[in-house]
């Protein structure tokens, strides 16, 4: 297990690359190299500047930027919290806890699918970073509503052959991830991020090929760290399990969707 | 040099830091953040006779300046913390005690029986107050008879010290610390979660999966202050106070009002290193304001 | 087109939108920011027989996500209510329901007797949870057998709509929202402040005059809510939600759980036009989600 | 009385003037003139930015400028409340409730004495400034601790002579406003706002010296417009008053002090 740590960073620089997700580049406040992170872990940011935030939220690790000693992170607006975040002026301190939970399988080797739909392509950035580093053949298929929803795309293409699905197809092919030809191709491993709805899609299709297939879940935290027991999932073989501490990835087999 | 110990009961502790059952796991989750040497004790979470699966998904919701939970005693029972998890803690240069539910009274007593013989196990806080499971729980927590009759059966089976954790869903507290304090307790904490719900308007259903659950963090401190402060008055054992205790500033207030120990909560989800800082502050407090022992500060609002 | 209009008892509201007592003084305080006509009513402060000087500064404290205050029902009295105060406001198209609070008895019916003749005054709320006096008060309202003994004497003098105001601060609030009904309410509202206290930890000395407030605020709308949800459960008659009502969405949620209509009250202290923002919320929420009467919202939570 | 609003302003310039002390202008958010605002009267500010800050501030007007339609507030920071609003970035929207409470007594004639300590002198530059406009003389009497304390005085000096008293004897006399040499001259009036020992010292000078004499009280308020009733004064003609209606400036006759 990564050791955790609970650190100052100082938000050096900030884009948004959506409507709804800004990237934030984050580096330590005081300096000193990023802690040891995982594909797949998150993070649990304070909220300082919001009236109706009480709790840290939680948001993946997109990328760890071993050049600048930066830690990426795609944010999207989804409440008063979030949007206090992204609003942090480039420069500003944000407190993190990380790294939090498993993360992804990376083990090298094999061919990789790698499943991401609206923000949920941020881990997978990453994921796919370390896989192609290792000698991995990656490739992603990418889901969005429509092409102006696509986050990121160039960073991906730097890492694996990049498929797109939108769902108005005005990018890639028209529809749901679940219906791109790139589906019917074999992989050894399939590894999902996004909104419930799609990942149990996929789940369903990976079990149709008998793909091994890992999910990450974002189901409502306090802690992030397995102490409060709010964040449980219902698993096949240990009952409810914290999906910050055992999770957020999940192979599909302990699932019991 | 201040003195920062206090006793609970024949309890020593090294500061009147404690935390709170079901906030700060078995210690070990926060060993990166904080030195568990550094804290007066940790109450390890609500563990009962036999292994529970707790509440479905969800169980939280956040609320303004809290949130509300609806766990429901997830533990994997008394016989696996004996086994598994009291090994792994046991050698901690702190106090290990041990938060004790149960659906009937000899489920409590049962548990308790279990524990007693183990070394490190410095204390029981028996949990009568547990808002979210349906048997037992808050129905003890709630009447003078049900917390008299769990606090007699549990004061015979366990001879170290046993602290009974008081539900605020009541009248009046001080008549429910009463009749714990006559029926064997050595000092009682409050306040438990108080009882509460959200609905998320725009499905129209509860943000809980129990609909009702147990609302924590500092938008009850004001009302966990004035229960600590009117039991203090009203019982001779110590009391141990929290809910929303956020720093060592809200710490200092529980001790001011008649606490003896406090117990930190639902800070550690937002700072798992808080209790670390608040022993800090409650010593710089002593000496800024010319105490020589953490104990002058029991009660010691000026009314 | 949507029908916001609600029923308490007899009395007919354009909207389920009034003002909590304490919190919207005679509704002319607001007038440079809100169209009084615009809201269902509003209830006045807290008025009593005789003229009451109410407690001594300091009476408030900010608190997390809410304000303790203790005011102590600081009013002229019901004669020069009626003589400087009635004449001023009657006028507004709105419903005035003026809030009743006594020590004794006898007290609370003179004053009902006193307010009955006036047409424009189409309710009563009557008190008997007031956390900051002394005598009467919240004593009433933490017993059956004191809320029935109130509102059966105001029952007998009084004709028109009678709300019960109910405390919070008790185990059971159902069981008095029973006594209240069976003894002649014809609403219920909830809830009144919850009993809280703050140190000023510098000065070692309690924050209020009184040590003890009532606690309001967003802080505890969780608990709130629980509790009309409860009530709603309980009783036939309409239930009035509040407590900590910041917004529409929050104001919608009261109805979900239960309530007819809503109270907002220290959210006036922040937004003094906000009860007119609620309203349109309302009207609107109403539309997005296909309803055409506010009624429809009652206890239209799916469990 | 005059009406009230609530209203949305945009911070348009902000400038440290004192180690505690910030000088922010604030001009209507959607253009139009600023309402009518009396000397001495307050106003509500919401504080968005701060977790633990749920009331509204209230400050006092500090002045007016109908040249380029700002109000001018000086602001202490006194807490997280202060501290998150004086933090608000150039360009930031603030919303406040104007204009609140009764005000100094304006009336033009006579010789006036107004008296300031610490933060306290907000409120008399403005009342100063009317004051010099109708013909009245003007003796500002500022109080600090030291000289680095003492607050717009090149914009007190506009409007009337200029006394200074410093506690360390730093600039203008050494100690208290009370043993400055200027209150041994005879006013016709003396106005005063500071902290509570010294408004109580000046009260008791003034009855010494048979000079009328108002002051003005900052009692913890909610509301701001005499709806809560939690800033109550202690009177001696009408009992428990609110501060923040029949106040915040009260001729000492009134006080109980």
């Amino acid at each position: 297990m990564t050791k955790k740590y609970i650190q100052d960073f100082t938000l050096v620089d900030k884009r948004q690359v959506t409507p709804a997700c800004h990237l934030l580049k984050l580096a330590p406040a005081r300096g000193g190299s990023l802690p040891t992170m995982l594909p797949g872990q998150f993070v649990q940011v304070e909220v300082a500047g919001s009236k109706t935030t009480f709790l840290r939220r939680p948001i993946s690790v997109n990328f760890v930027d071993s050049c600048d000693n930066t830690l990426w992170l795609l944010v999207r607006c989804a409440g008063e919290g979030t949007v206090s975040l992204v609003n942090n002026p480039v420069g500003a301190t944000v407190n993190l806890v990380l790294p939090l939970g498993n993360g992804f399988d990376a083990t090298p080797g094999g061919r990789r699918l790698l499943i991401g739909g609206g923000v949920g392509v941020a881990p997978l950035l990453y994921l796919g970073k370390v896989l192609r580093d290792a000698g991995t053949s990656v490739t992603f298929l990418l889901g969005a509503r429509s092409a102006a929803d696509l986050a990121l795309v160039e960073e991906f293409e730097k890492y694996g052959s990049v498929c797109i699905s939108t769902e108005d197809g005005s990018r890639g092919e028209r529809g749901f991830v679940t219906m791109h030809s790139v589906m019917n191709e074999s992989f050894d491993l399939i590894q999902c991020c996004g909104p419930m709805p799609m990942m149990k899609a996929v789940a369903r299709k990976a079990r149709e090929m008998g793909t091994p297939c890992e999910v990450s879940l974002e189901n409502l935290m306090a802690c992030g760290i397995g102490a409060c027991l709010c964040c449980v999932e219902d698993t096949t073989d240990g009952g409810n399990v914290c999906v910050c501490k055992e999770g957020p990835v999940f192979n599909i087999d302990r699932l019991k969707w | 040099m201040v003195d920062l110990s206090v006793k609970i009961g024949e309890l020593e502790l090294k500061n009147p830091v404690l935390t709170a059952s079901g906030t700060f796991g078995y210690g070990e989750e926060f060993s990166d953040f904080v030195d568990l040497s550094k804290l007066g004790g940790f109450i390890v979470k609500g563990t009962t006779l036999n292994h529970r699966e707790g509440n479905p998904y969800p169980r939280m919701v956040e609320t303004p300046s809290g949130m509300l939970n609806a766990v429901g005693l997830q533990n994997k029972g008394v016989d696996y913390f004996i086994e598994h998890i009291y090994p792994r803690i046991k050698d901690v240069d702190s106090r290990i005690i041990v938060n004790v539910s149960g659906a009937q009274v000899p489920d409590y007593v049962a548990v308790c029986e279990k524990l007693a013989p183990l070394d490190k196990v410095a204390a029981v806080e028996i949990n009568i107050s547990c808002p979210n499971v349906k048997q037992g729980g808050m129905a003890f927590g709630t009447t003078c008879a049900g917390a008299e009759s769990v606090t007699a059966a549990v004061r015979k089976a366990y001879p170290k010290t046993m602290i009974v954790k008081l539900s605020p869903n009541v009248t009046d507290v001080a008549e429910i610390a009463r009749a714990v304090e006559a029926t064997g307790a050595d000092a009682v904490s409050l306040t438990n979660t108080f009882l509460g719900m959200a609905i998320n308007t725009e499905t129209r259903r509860p943000c809980l999966s129990t609909i009702t659950g147990g609302l924590s963090g500092p938008c009850i401190r004001p009302i966990a202050v004035r229960m600590v402060w009117q039991v203090a008055k009203a019982v001779k054992v110590p009391v141990v106070g929290l809910g929303g205790i956020m720093n060592g500033r809200d710490a200092v207030e529980f001790m001011l009002a008649g606490a003896t120990a406090i117990q930190v909560g639902t800070a550690n989800f937002i700072d798992p290193s808080v209790t670390g800082k608040i022993v800090d502050y409650i010593e710089d407090y002593l000496r800024r304001h010319g105490f020589n022992s953490a104990t002058q500060l029991i009660g010691a609002m000026e009314a």
